[in-house]
């Protein structure tokens, strides 16, 4: 009986120790059965690649809701409170509407480009959910070049709303993925000199070092202004306001996503917000110390962290009107990029001579 | 370029392309359609086309007695109609030479100025979203929900009041109209400091609009630009002062303006311009008169052979009416003066040479309304 | 270099204040009102839909099909027919009043102008149908009843209001 | 400056413009030939240099298009209304949009709504009517098979 209590505490605040029990447990159990282990590592791999999946549906709902209510609170509105209590499933309503929506594609359109749009965004948000570290050995593969891993694959999802933007052969969709190329493009480059700050001061490039190399506090208090540059630069990076220019509904309609309906919308939609989550993950890990924290279990702490910084970004987007094009272009190059070799520098010379 | 490209430059084919905004875009306010010349993000020129939604205002006009005019002046700039009404009103008024009693004078100017104030928070709010600011619009919409119900006591409707009649008012003041007024007064002027920060004087809003959309004094003067619009200008010229009508030569009050002709002068001018309307409305209410609200008219009106034109200061600008008579129950020819026309057409020359997002801010900055253009 | 960190430092104090109202907001009550719960309350000169109430002395409308609201009208929403007696001779009493909402400006002219009051725009708003059809009606025949109102409200209405 | 100073300078340059004086504002009627430097000289001397509108008056009693310009001075505050008289059967006239911008649009509206040819034209397209409409709508004796007459009421 203690030996699953203690399990079951495992699971929950150490969670890397349980899973190799079942990991173990279970080889042994196929051994038995004399097929070859592979499988069976395969069948986990499958296993975790839908808890994942599952985690970022219904992560996708939540903080949809959570930004409805916080976009509401602010703005002297209730948000939605019709289905469920608080209006909790509003969102799934929303996705049972869509699904069953007709997905229409457009006579003109590229039809390959058209299809991948979706797909790649979709995939490559995906991915990084390999090396996201939820908890305590709650992570799928802690590569000890995590932090290039994100950063080549969140690039990835340019070339999905390029895609999207030419192969709707609509102009307002082209100028829109044309602005996100330009703009992701350049917004990686702070991003870049940032996360090089947390990996001189930490000295790996494993996510799993890096928390475990950041003091309690976290970075942040080391660090105020790659903190800064790095919400930011990752709020420019996800095309939320006030850098929403690709889908700037005031002036391209929608931009790449004019001509989507249906899953292909849903699919966008998902999308964005899993990559907010990411961008708040992401905070979380690189300066505020990631899943340590007292009492709670590490899982917990790590979400609570995470939607702090999701919360900044909503508040953020929430208040400002949108940048305009050339100056969203001037203030990467001349400002954000500036300040940030600045702060790099200064943070290798004190690394060096501290 | 001085010196010659290489040959393997020159093939390269860039080609301008035509775009499109409207008639169904959610920044043209209404069914306004620009044809847009780009070459990139940048403006080669503007057409806009319009008339979509062109409903004969001046034909019905001939057909109708002269009181059953005034509830379609409303429809036309929806936003203003109080100031669309007192145009036309003054008009045949003076056609038929009638004097209206003071208390009426009065509320007209209250109602007036009311009516501007509520013009100008739709048009903070709208900017805001064109702008891409979305929270601004529902705070803004608190005061004009007051003001809506402050209308909707007084004249029964809340958009398009039909609230003045010839000569008057058909009905009084109802007396928690007041109430509501002071209520207002007192706390709209915080609110407006408040919106200021939250949107005028933020930094990524005057870097998208200091500089953008000039247009000099000469070309705003040549164009018939009126109104806030042309004030941002720094031209000095406002009906309410230029020709009083009404009880406007009783208030003190300043005429805002701008220095550059930029779009931010043009929004700071608007800013202004509802805390001087707040000033009059406070006088207003501080020196209403007793005594009658209508005065006496015939019951059939029959203005005598003779041609007027009257204009009033509008939340855009000049809206005049120029009135035919010929003594007949019914006007020979209306031809009404909307400012959003005239602003509209200054829109080329303000545009070439900025980006597909000053498009939007220029044309929210002039606050067009089209059913106006179109009438 | 100087105006440079100095324009970085003031935007960032304007864009700081920005984000210090909406989170104040934040922690005020929310305006909204729950529609179809919560229903706004009409003023008393409110203009919904032209109705013609039964004043309860009489047992009927006070119209007496004298045309007047019909010359005022700026739409010709309205139409009257008098009611004849054996004789084929005319009554003042309205055979029908036929009232097309569909064209109706709810400018108040008509009621204005009548002189027996017979006639007066109702507290309704919700005024949305199906079917164009149903936007005609016959006031004469529906024989509407002012709803939470007594006797003949409508009639001294304005006289309700204190006036200032 | 008052209405009979503008009109005394008025004459001492273009003799025989025909004048009357209605609600304080100046009514003048001029010629078609002379329409276009009576404005250039009022807009560039007299400062009158706001056009407020221009528009058509059909008057087919009379066999006439009237032409009207109202004209307004934001230095003296003064206000002036031009007249011309034009041939209804073929109503042509100089365009003034290049004396006053504002009269480009204000021009192709009259144009489709009376059917006024504005001469030298930038752009003499339609304005506010459906490309394929025909005849003008403000004339008096304008009629289309979808108009339905108003209900005579007694």
């Amino acid at each position: 009986m203690t030996a699953f209590m203690q399990f079951l505490k495992d699971l929950l605040y150490d969670s890397g120790k349980a899973f190799g029990l079942i990991y173990d447990g279970g080889h042994k159990i196929w051994a038995g059965f004399n097929l070859p282990p592979l499988t069976l590592d395969i069948i986990f791999l499958l296993i975790a690649a839908a808890c994942a999946a599952a985690f970022i549906a219904i992560n996708a709902l939540f903080i949809i809701w959570f930004e409805r209510k916080i976009s509401a609170r602010m703005q002297l509105r209730r948000g939605p409170n019709r289905v469920g209590i608080f209006g909790i499933f509003q969102t799934v309503a929303d996705t049972i509407k869509l699904l069953i929506k007709e997905d229409i594609t457009p006579k003109a359109v590229d039809k390959l480009a058209f299809f991948l749009g979706p797909l790649l965004v979709m995939t490559s948000t995906f991915m990084v959910f390999l090396v996201m570290p939820f908890g305590k050995g709650l992570i799928a593969a802690d590569l000890n070049i995590g932090v290039i891993y994100i950063l080549a694959v969140t690039g990835l999802t340019v070339l999905g709303l390029l895609c999207a933007g030419w192969g709707s052969n609509n102009k307002y969709s082209l100028i829109g993925g044309m602005r996100s190329a330009a703009q992701i493009v350049s917004y990686e480059i702070p991003n870049v000199l940032v996360m090089l700050t947390i990996v001189l001061l930490s000295g790996s490039m494993k996510l799993g070092d890096i928390i475990a190399a950041q003091p309690t506090v976290g970075y942040v208090w080391m660090q105020p202004v790659a903190f800064i540059i790095f919400l930011i630069a990752s709020n420019a990076e996800i095309n939320r306001g006030p850098f929403d220019l690709p889908e700037a509904e005031s002036e391209l309609v929608s931009g790449f996503i004019t001509e989507y309906s249906g899953m292909k919308f849903a699919f966008f939609f998902l999308a964005e917000y899993t990559n907010l989550f990411i961008a708040g993950a992401l905070g979380a890990v690189l300066f505020l110390g990631g899943w340590t924290g007292p009492v709670l279990p590490p899982f917990m702490w790590f979400m609570i962290k995470s939607y702090f910084v999701v919360f900044l970004l909503m508040w953020i987007r929430w208040t400002f009107p949108r940048i305009r094009v050339d100056h969203l272009m001037e203030f990467a190059w001349k400002v954000l990029i500036p300040i940030a070799l600045l702060n790099l520098v200064v943070t290798a010379f004190v690394i060096k001579f501290h | 370029m001085a010196e010659k490209l290489p040959a393997s430059l020159e093939k390269l084919n860039t080609e301008e392309y035509l775009l499109n905004m409207g008639p169904q875009h959610p920044s043209t306010h209404g069914v306004l359609r620009i044809i847009l010349k780009l070459d990139g993000e940048v403006i080669k020129d503007v057409v806009p086309v319009m008339g979509y939604i062109h409903r004969g205002m001046e034909k019905m006009f001939e057909n109708r007695k002269y009181d059953q005019i005034i509830p379609f002046t409303d429809r036309t700039d929806y936003l203003s109609a109080v100031n669309n009404n007192f145009a036309y009103v003054i008009g045949v008024e003076k056609l038929l030479g009638v004097v209206v009693p003071e208390r009426a004078e009065y509320l007209r100017v209250i109602l007036a100025e009311l009516n501007r104030i509520m013009s100008h928070l739709l048009w903070l709010s709208a900017y805001g979203m064109d702008v891409g600011a979305f929270t601004p619009l529902l705070y803004i919409f608190r005061e004009r929900e007051e003001i809506i119900a402050m209308f909707e006591l007084i004249t029964g409707n809340r958009l398009t009041h039909n609230a003045f009649r010839l000569g008057g008012f058909k009905y009084d003041v109802p007396k928690t109209f007041f109430e509501k007024l002071e209520k207002f007064i007192s706390h709209f002027a915080d609110n407006l400091d408040e919106y200021e920060t939250l949107l005028i004087n933020n930094v990524i809003f005057k870097s998208r609009t200091v500089g953008v959309g000039v247009i000099t004094k000469a070309l705003a003067l040549s164009y018939g630009v009126s109104g806030p619009s042309l004030r941002g200008s720094d031209i000095k010229m406002d009906v309410r002062r230029d020709t009083p009508y009404s009880a406007y030569s009783k208030f003190v009050f300043e005429i805002p303006t701008g220095k550059n002709g930029d779009t931010w002068d043009r929004c700071e001018v608007r800013m202004n311009e509802m805390r001087q309307s707040l000033s009059i409305l406070q006088q207003a209410m501080q020196g209403f008169p007793q005594g009658d609200i209508m005065a006496k008219i015939p019951k059939i009106i029959k203005p005598p052979a003779g041609e007027v034109y009257t204009a009033v200061e509008g939340p855009r600008g000049e809206v005049g009416f120029y009135i035919i008579s010929d003594g007949t129950e019914k006007p020979y020819r209306v031809k009404m003066r909307v400012p959003s026309f005239s602003n509209l057409s200054a829109l080329k020359d303000m545009t070439v040479g900025f980006k597909i997002a000053d498009v939007v801010a220029i044309m929210g900055s002039l606050d067009l309304v089209i059913p106006e253009i179109d009438r | 270099m100087l105006k440079y960190i100095k324009d970085i430092i003031t935007g960032a104090i304007t864009l700081l204040e920005g984000m210090a109202i909406t989170f104040k907001y934040m922690f005020q009550k929310p305006i909204t009102l729950q529609y179809p719960e919560q229903k706004a309350q009409m003023t008393t000169r409110f203009r919904g839909r032209l109705v013609m109430p039964v004043d309860e002395e009489k047992g009927d409308n006070r119209c007496t099909a004298c045309n007047i609201c019909v010359k005022a009208c700026p739409n010709y929403s309205i139409a009257v027919e008098r009611l004849t007696d054996e004789t084929g001779k005319p009554k003042p009493k309205a055979a029908s009043f036929t009232y097309n909402m569909g064209t109706c400006m709810f400018c108040n002219l008509c009621v204005e102008v009548c002189p027996f009051s017979a006639i007066v725009m109702s507290e309704e708003y919700e005024l949305a149908v199906y079917d164009r059809k149903s936007l005609i009606k016959d006031l004469v025949a529906e024989k509407y009843k002012l709803k939470g109102r007594k006797g003949k409200w409508w009639i001294s209405k304005f006289k309700d209001e204190e006036q200032v | 400056m008052t209405p009979v100073e503008i009109l005394e300078k008025i004459k001492t340059k273009f003799p025989g413009v025909a004048s009357t004086e209605a609600f304080g504002i100046l009514n003048m009627e001029t010629e078609q030939n002379k329409l276009r430097p009576l404005l250039v000289f009022l807009r560039d001397e007299l400062n009158f240099d706001f056009m407020n509108f221009m528009t058509g008056v059909d008057r087919p009693t009379e066999n006439i298009i009237e032409v009207v310009y109202q004209l307004f001075s934001f230095t003296t505050k003064a206000s002036i209304v031009i007249r011309v008289k034009l041939d209804r059967t073929k109503p042509e006239i100089e365009t003034v949009s290049d004396i006053y911008r504002t009269a480009e649009w204000h021009e192709r509206e009259a144009a489709e709504m009376f059917g006024i040819v504005f001469l030298n034209h930038p752009d003499p397209r339609i304005l506010l009517l459906p490309e394929n409409f025909k005849g003008q709508p403000l004339k008096k004796d304008f009629r289309h098979p979808n108009m339905t007459p108003l209900p005579e009421v007694k």
